[in-house]
């Protein structure tokens, strides 16, 4: 076809000088942000006396509820890099789990860890074959294999697990044996220091020191893993000629594919990462509980597709957003209504803070909402002392709505995402 | 602009061997669904030489130089590079061997830099860090191609982007380069900048093969002429032994048109009115920036006023705001003496606009869609296509073969979805629904761009017959020729501003395009006598060495 | 005109036949590996599965399936993905049973009460969703997942005792509905057909009548096809973003209405769950025309039917799963590599066409 | 083929968690095989699947009697409302549902005193927690786990006023709530580490979790539910921190319907197994309430003279 089709920049001259592109926030501004948020952190332990906001406990589990989120979160950025909608992520995630449980009952977590991964890879591969292959829309795809994954775990965990020496050793058609522990992983001398300062209860220090203990002490080898690979994304994915690559089909195959680049290896490439990233999430489920469950995940393959978008495409973002169910979910597991209340005023208080940078900002409209939404959380936690358990539930949730619903227009999104394309067929 | 110098590494390439051509198709031909694209091409095309292909649109230009670049796998038929015959198997083998193409349609992805858009695909050569960071300023010195590398192309303008595909071809050391409808949508200036670039290419041994619409250009530059009509080839001629008149004819087979308005047929009733239109849109930062600044003017029935403008510049904002597809800050618009300012878009289709949209394929069809359904977008409210409350299909079918008749819209049928129609027809099919509402005021941006000669006149002719009976048209067009042709009262816009007017039959392509830079203002006269200070450049600003100030204007810096 | 329509039986005819095919092939290697008979298995499914009790099962249980397939269905023809029906069917089945069970009016006027309640539920909270995309640009993909989460914690507030629930054993419910607004029922000598089943079927022609034959129907389809030409073409995108999603959350509400006003009569903590995600396979599956959602929804049903049976004659039935799963995924791709194949096949022919008269008019221009 | 023969054998009717639930399926399962042995029957068995509806029970349920087998069992509450339908087409044959009581001709309500034995639970932890804190997490918020926790906290609070209860629930209404070990692990970590020492999860296989987070801190104890966990094969690894259980003998129940169908005695009507009937009990597997035995033994007395009054609702 021969439609011209260069729509150029609006009104370029009026842009400021950009450089490098984006604003990107510097190593300085960085520790800044988060020096403020611990400051914040630490304000609202106090004023509400919640020692649990700021536990060493705390953020440990928060890290491990975080972990299969975020890994999860992590799979979905890599397919969507490259363009492919990814909403397959719990079926691969069973998928880990699944494996992990099978290999791992017999040899061990670390081999469970690893056929989980390969589990989880082979998914991604059935979704790349149906959506780069045969060009299958990639929604279509995904619940396609949300639901197969599903299906033949539940079908093949009678033939493995309820049968031989796996029925002697304790596995059911719902349940694998026992997989052995994986160990935790501390920084020695670190944490003990940490642990005393963290007992002291000094206003800032010992939050601090909390969250550092919940970060170095009896963390998970495979909390490790996660957090390398979140850091390897990043490089791979953009310091790399194979990540250039592969986001640029992401962005514009067509433009990839003039340039002599292996569109669907890529795709193929992503995907299987993918797969893998989520299967490693789901074996993590497994060697942290020790078992292979069915259903197990929960419904949290979504919930990492939902930290990805809300990470706005990026492993920091996903890491941080997936970092924020977690902390929400383990504060509402471990502290209960009281801790939950308190995080009111958090939110509260910063939405308070957005709302005046948005009115100085000239964003008038948004500084309102925010405001509102600031002062009617304000009200709510003066005059509540708990929160219902029912509400508790849904905490991450509507956090999470109201952290998009504030902020979801500043994302962005790959450009190519989920449109069909084949080799040749484009203009 | 621009002057060109020798790049500073040059003739890396072994030097192929004496007497054979550079690239030799023969017998090519390619299927799509539907359409025979290609069909038993011969070309031969000399080392060192700029090589233009014409022929109407659809003709198959495009889907050979892709075939030639390995992008697409012809169904016959064999390629010969320098005496070897090649098979390409995808575009890195062509990339290898030398061969570079800047396509019709811009290949670029807008999230990444200039830089990841460069070295994409070709990293080895350079890396993807400083040692291409280090090349490219170096090319973009070299070629005055005033290049930043670690923009984003995003926030580029289109003759930039256009900069950036050439920086594209000659980063990976291209020896033959393919230049589909590069003009399209650059100023005169732009051309001019563009043209000696080559030259200078092809001065240091480089071939070139160089695909456009604008045979004036064509004439201007290439060393020999190949003609395609409906995926062959039909003629090969020398500049020297045709006109363009000529060229046009071996093209179509009829008769050159010239886009020029006669008798006037402007009336004192005014159609639109738009009265100190102010528009600011927020930019990705949250930095709200004004787009449209106070914006007056009044088009007449039976009036074409043409704004001028380099893109970018607040063209397509001002369209969409009288579109309503944006809603004005401030400001007026009265359309037949009704106000409609804030009215909805289907509102002022109904109130009697017609709408060629600059982008048909993201605002004017539904690709997926057959033709039928096509006719009914935009007018889903009025007769034929609905009564009532309901669509009746059957009326809308019957127009649609109407319209693929009158407008002669090539088409195995109404069936058919508007992506298999090449861009040429599906404008057809555009102008063609537009036309049948008898709008009161049509608002035409770039109607004929990258539409071929044939189908060019047949737009042209459906404007000025419809001005002739009343219609008030706002022209948007980076054809500077069919600009002044057409148009009864041109303006030039800059920077969200109307800056300047100018009567149409005495204003030159040159004129305009220096002012559409910014250069001048207030009245343009043909004549030196400037009336008051709306004084006009001689020529285009200083186009030696200051990449800055010498590209274009307008643009980004 | 008559190639085209050829193309289109193609289409139609054979992904469906091909995709059974590779799904029977591709079971069969499943249930062999496990060391079964496969054709024992389908001859126990068939001849199950066409008893008259069946049917009615079938029926019954696809009346659900095919109104969740059909609220899916809305969203993805405007390119929206309300993977929300689920919480959207469940909550206002929940409201609707509350309302029912607070009131007794008479059956005309309740029943169409309560379902106009559920379907205002429904769109409520599905435009919720729409509401957030178009003013905040939030992905309704994440907010109706987000929803799901929260309607289930909004139903298990109020469903306690003491607040809009009644204890009952183990079970929670809302009170009874009164028997004035207990559905019709279609008696037959093997069982009852839910009375609902008419709704459904008029909301699926209503469906079609809707998207192809009224403006609004273009319009929505065409948001669907390109947003930019739509908004270009006059239709204002957000509203219809925001109407689409109500629309799709006003047929969500529908799902629950066949379980609560022909069967359960109230909603317990045992009304069924997770029908929100079955319609969207059964949407895929259909793809999204209401005939191939109402087959879809009958394939469902009947695999359903067939698993308990297959159980009791010593398979597993979690075979079942497995072969949705297959299914699924094989008619999808059937579909792609039908269409593909019906496209080269044309191309094939118009190619011929045009070749040959190509061929004249070269000699022409040669002369 | 209406026949209330019992040449078929027996037909039983899991609930979701199937046969080897390491929950109350499973021990129905053991009831249902012994009864198998000892009386030589055939039998059947079918599992429910996620999401069902009515319908889907009801079938299950007419298949068995269709086919012959009597009695026909379905375990779990969810059965309750198709028992009582399915028994009406059937009137020879006998039915039993297990967790929900019925009233109906031919079918066994079977119900246990769950609040019963969690309140000897509770008298357990009372005694033997070192913090005076103790912590209660059930799967979902559900009529029959409140069940559980308004007995464990009446238990603990009779026995020792002053020790703080810490009640969590992993989820409202998602059932998934009884497979997520992951987060039952994390509320029992938080209960850990807030001081509780003893825990009691009536959390279906999310337990694994809670019992794994107890099992990793020094002297704290689990207390497990429905069947004896430190039996569980599964929970081998921690079975020296599981204290007792809270068994519910459905195996028990299963059995008695089965043998009075035998005996042509068939079981109709409410049919609650209390802790004086050994409906409900309390584990004594590793013996680590040897010592508080006396305590309990008294506790259950009270309870079967009827001194005590365990209420069923928090
Ligand atoms: N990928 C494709 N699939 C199907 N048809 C195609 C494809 N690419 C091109 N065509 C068709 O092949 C024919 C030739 O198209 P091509 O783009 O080569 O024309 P062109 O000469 O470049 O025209 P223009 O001047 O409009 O750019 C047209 O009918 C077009 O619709
Ligand atoms: N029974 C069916 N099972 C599966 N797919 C079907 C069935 N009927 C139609 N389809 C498919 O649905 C698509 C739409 O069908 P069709 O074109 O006949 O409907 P329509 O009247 O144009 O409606 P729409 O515009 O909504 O598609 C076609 O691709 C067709 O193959
Ligand atoms: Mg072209
Ligand atoms: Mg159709």
């Amino acid at each position: 076809m021969s439609t011209v089709t260069r729509t150029g920049a609006v009104a370029p001259a009026h842009r400021p000088p950009a450089d490098g592109g984006k604003r990107r926030l510097g190593l300085p501004q960085v520790l800044l942000l988060v020096a403020g948020g611990l400051l914040l952190l630490s304000a609202v332990r106090a004023l509400t006396d919640t020692t649990n906001l700021t536990a060493s406990a705390q953020i440990g589990g928060a890290l491990a509820l975080a972990v299969p989120i975020g890994l999860a979160g992590l799979g979905g950025l890599w397919a969507e890099r490259s363009g492919v909608i990814n909403i397959g992520l719990e079926g691969m995630m069973i998928l880990g789990t699944f494996f992990a449980g099978w290999i791992g009952w017999q040899h061990g977590p670390w081999a469970g860890a690893l056929a989980g991964v390969i589990g989880g890879a082979l998914g991604g591969l059935v979704h790349a074959m149906a959506t780069v292959t045969f060009g299958v829309d990639h929604i279509v795809s995904g619940v396609a294999i949300n639901i197969l994954a599903l299906g033949t775990t539940q079908y093949l965990a009678k033939i493995f697990f309820a049968d031989g020496d796996a029925l002697a050793a304790g596995g059911t058609d719902k349940q694998s044996p026992q997989v052995d522990d994986m160990h935790a992983f501390s920084v020695p001398g670190l944490s003990d220091w940490l642990g005393d300062l963290e007992e002291k209860h000094w206003f800032f220090v010992s939050d601090t020191a909390g969250i550092l203990g919940g970060l170095t002490n009896d963390v998970s080898y495979l909390i490790l893993v996660a957090a390398a690979l979140f850091v390897l994304t990043y490089y791979v994915l953009w310091r790399s000629a194979f990540g250039l690559r592969l986001r640029s089909c992401g962005e514009n195959p067509v433009a990839a594919e003039s340039l002599g680049v292996n569109v669907y290896l890529y795709k193929y490439a992503a995907l299987a990462v993918s797969g893998a990233l989520a299967g490693l999430g789901g074996a993590f489920l497994v060697t942290f509980t020790h078992i292979y469950l069915e259903g197990q995940t929960g419904g949290r393959g979504y919930i990492g597709l939902a930290s990805m978008i809300f990470g706005n495409w990026r492993p920091g973002g996903t890491a941080m957003a997936a970092g924020l169910f977690g902390f929400t979910d383990s504060l509402q597991l471990r502290g209960g209504g009281e801790a939950v209340h308190a995080l009111f005023l958090l939110l509260a208080v910063l939405l308070a803070a957005y709302a005046v940078w948005k009115y100085v900002r000239g964003g008038t409209r948004a500084a309102i909402a925010a405001g509102v939404s600031a002062v009617l959380l304000g009200a709510l936690y003066a005059t509540t002392d708990t929160v219902p358990r029912e509400v508790v539930e849904a905490t991450p949730y509507v956090t999470t709505l109201v952290v998009l619903a504030v902020f979801a227009q500043r994302l962005r999104v790959p450009k190519w995402i989920g449109k069909r394309y084949r080799r040749g067929e484009s203009t | 602009m621009c002057a060109i110098t020798a790049p500073s590494s040059s003739s890396t390439a072994a030097d192929p061997p004496a007497g054979a051509a550079a690239v030799e198709l023969h017998g090519i031909t390619k299927r799509f669904p539907g359409v025979v694209a290609n069909h038993d091409i011969d070309i031969t095309v000399r080392r060192g030489t700029v090589h233009a292909l014409v022929g109407e649109n659809g003709a198959g230009k495009s889907t050979l130089m892709k075939i030639l670049y390995g992008m697409q796998k012809p169904d016959e038929g064999t390629i010969t590079l320098d005496g070897t015959q090649v098979a390409f198997a995808s575009p890195a083998d062509a990339i290898a061997r030398g061969i570079g193409m800047v396509h019709q349609h811009f290949m670029l992805a807008d999230n990444l830099t200039v830089l990841e858009n460069t070295v994409l695909g070709s990293e080895k050569l350079h890396g993807i860090g400083d040692g291409a960071r280090a090349r490219i300023r170096e090319l973009s010195e070299a070629y005055g191609l005033g290049i930043r590398p670690d923009v984003l192309v995003e926030d580029l303008g289109v003759a930039d982007r256009q900069r950036v595909e050439i920086l594209k071809v000659l980063y990976r050391g291209a020896r033959t380069l393919i230049l589909d409808e590069p003009t399209a949508v650059l100023v005169p200036q732009e051309v001019d900048a563009l043209f000696d670039n080559l030259r200078g290419l092809k001065a240091e041994g480089l071939t070139v093969l160089f695909i456009s619409h604008k045979l004036g250009e064509v004439l201007a530059v290439a060393d020999d002429i190949t003609v395609i009509r409906r995926g062959t080839t039909v003629a090969s001629v020398k500049p020297a032994d045709v006109t363009s008149k000529q060229l046009a004819e071996l093209m179509v087979g009829s008769e050159l048109p010239t886009p020029e308005t006669r008798e006037s047929t402007v009336t004192d009733i005014p159609m639109l009115r738009v009265g100190d239109l102010h528009l600011t849109a927020v930019d990705a930062d949250g930095v709200p920036r004004e787009v449209l600044d106070r914006i007056s003017f009044t088009i007449h029935k039976g009036e074409v006023l043409g704004i001028a403008g380099v893109e970018g510049n607040g063209q397509s904002e001002l369209v969409e705001a009288i579109m309503g597809l944006r809603d004005p800050d401030d400001g007026s618009i009265v359309l037949d003496g009704a106000d409609i300012s804030h009215a909805a878009t289907r509102k002022r289709r109904e109130g009697g606009i017609g709408y060629i949209p600059e982008d048909r394929q993201r605002h004017g069809l539904l690709l997926e869609a057959p033709l039928w359904e096509n006719r009914i977008l935009g007018h889903t409210t009025e007769r034929p296509n609905s009564r009532g409350l309901l669509i009746d299909a059957a009326a809308a079918r019957k127009d649609t073969r109407r319209i693929v008749e009158e407008y002669d819209v090539r088409t195995p049928g109404i069936d058919v979805t508007a992506a298999s129609l090449s861009g040429g027809n599906q404008q057809k099919l555009i102008v063609g629904r537009e036309m049948s509402h008898q709008p009161k005021l049509l608002i035409a941006a770039h109607p004929t761009r990258g539409v071929d000669v044939g189908a060019q006149a047949d737009i042209w002719e459906q404007i000025r017959e419809a001005r002739r009976e009343g219609l008030a048209v706002l022209l948007i067009s980076a054809d500077l020729d069919e600009l002044i042709g057409l148009s009864d009262t041109l303006r030039v816009m800059y920077r969200g501003r109307l800056v300047a007017d100018a009567d149409p039959a005495a204003i030159t392509p040159e004129e305009l395009g220096s002012a559409m830079t910014g250069a001048a203002s207030g009245h343009l006269e043909d004549d030196t006598a400037a009336p008051d200070a709306a004084v006009r450049k001689p020529a285009a600003p200083d186009t030696s060495g200051d990449a800055d100030g010498g590209q274009g204007g307008g643009r980004t810096r | 005109m008559k190639r085209l329509d050829r193309d289109k039986l193609i289409t139609a005819v054979g992904a469906p036949v091909l995709a059974v095919f590779a799904a029977l092939v591709l079971t069969s290697v499943i249930i062999l590996i496990s060391g079964k008979d496969p054709f024992r298995a389908y001859q126990v499914m068939i001849e199950f599965g066409t008893t008259d009790r069946s049917a009615i099962y079938i029926v019954n249980k696809s009346t659900m399936f095919f109104l969740s397939a059909l609220a899916v269905a809305i969203g993805f023809r405007m390119n929206l993905f309300n993977i929300g029906v689920d919480g959207q069917y469940r909550i206002a089945a929940f409201f609707a049973a509350a309302v029912g069970g607070a009131l007794s009016l008479p059956g005309i006027i309740q029943i169409p009460l309560i379902i106009l309640v559920a379907m205002g539920v429904g769109a409520i909270w599905a435009g919720i969703a729409g509401v957030l995309r178009t003013t905040r640009g939030v992905s309704e993909v994440i907010t109706t997942i987000m929803l799901n989460s929260i309607a289930g914690a909004v139903i298990g507030y109020y469903l306690t005792a003491g607040r809009l629930g009644e204890k009952d054993g183990n079970l929670t419910h809302t009170p009874n509905l009164p028997s004035s607004s207990r559905i019709f029922m279609i008696e037959t000598s093997v069982g009852d057909i839910n009375g609902f089943v008419v709704f459904a079927v008029l909301a699926g022609v209503l469906y079609w009548f809707v998207l192809n034959r009224t403006r609004f129907g273009f319009d929505l389809r065409s948001v669907g096809q390109s947003e930019t030409a739509a908004a270009a073409s006059g239709v204002d995108v957000k509203r219809m973003i925001v109407t689409s999603m109500v629309l799709s959350g006003a047929v969500a509400g529908l799902v629950g209405m066949p379980t609560l006003l022909g069967e359960s009569y109230n909603y317990g903590t045992d009304f069924p769950l997770g029908v929100g995600f079955t319609g969207i396979a059964i949407a895929l599956l259909g793809r999204n025309h209401p005939v191939g959602i109402a087959l879809g929804a009958l394939l469902w049903a009947f695999l359903e039917r067939t698993g308990t049976q297959l159980e009791f004659e010593g398979y597993d039935q979690k075979i079942v799963e497995v072969i949705k799963g297959i299914i699924v995924l094989c008619v999808v791709i059937a579909y792609e590599v039908v269409r593909r194949w019906a496209l080269r096949d044309q191309q094939r022919r118009v190619g011929e066409e045009l070749a040959q008269a190509r061929k004249t008019e070269k000699a022409e221009v040669g002369a | 083929s209406d026949s209330g023969s019992s040449d078929k054998g027996v037909g039983l009717a899991f609930d979701v968690g199937g046969r080897s639930d390491a929950s109350f399926n499973e021990s129905a399962a053991r009831g249902y095989d012994k009864a198998k042995k000892e009386f030589d029957l055939g039998g059947k068995e079918l599992t429910a699947r996620d999401g069902e509806t009515e319908a889907d029970r009801e079938q299950r349920l007419t298949s068995l009697a269709e086919a012959g087998y009597n009695p026909v069992i379905g375990v779990g509450f969810a059965y309750g409302k198709s028992v009582n339908k399915v028994a009406k087409d059937f009137p020879d044959t006998t039915f039993a549902v297990i967790d929900e009581a019925s009233q109906a001709k031919n079918v066994a309500g079977i119900t246990f005193a769950e609040h019963e034995g969690s309140y000897l639970a509770g008298v357990a932890a009372a005694l033997k927690t070192k913090t005076g804190k103790v912590g209660f997490i059930g799967g979902v918020h559900n009529n029959l786990i409140k069940k559980f926790e308004a007995g464990f906290v009446q238990g603990v609070k009779d026995t020792e006023p002053d020790t703080e209860i810490d009640v969590k629930y992993l989820y409202e209404t998602d059932i998934k709530g009884f497979q997520d070990p992951l987060r039952a692990k994390s509320s029992a970590e938080g209960m850990l580490d807030s001081g509780s020492d003893i825990i009691y999860s009536a959390a279906g296989l999310s337990g694994t979790g809670s019992i794994e987070a107890v099992a990793a801190q020094e002297g704290a104890w689990a207390i497990g539910v429905d069947s004896d966990q430190y039996r569980d094969k599964a929970l081998a690894d921690y079975q020296d921190s599981i204290m007792t259980s809270v068994v519910k003998n459905v195996d028990v129940a299963v059995y008695d319907v089965i043998k009075s169908v035998q005996d042509e005695k068939p079981l109709t009507g409410d049919t609650a197994f209390a802790l004086k009937d050994d409906g409900v009990s309390l584990a004594t597997s590793g013996g680590f309430i040897e010592d508080v035995q006396g305590e309990i033994d008294a506790a259950k007395q009270k309870i079967a003279d009827g001194e005590i009054k365990v209420s069923d609702t928090p």
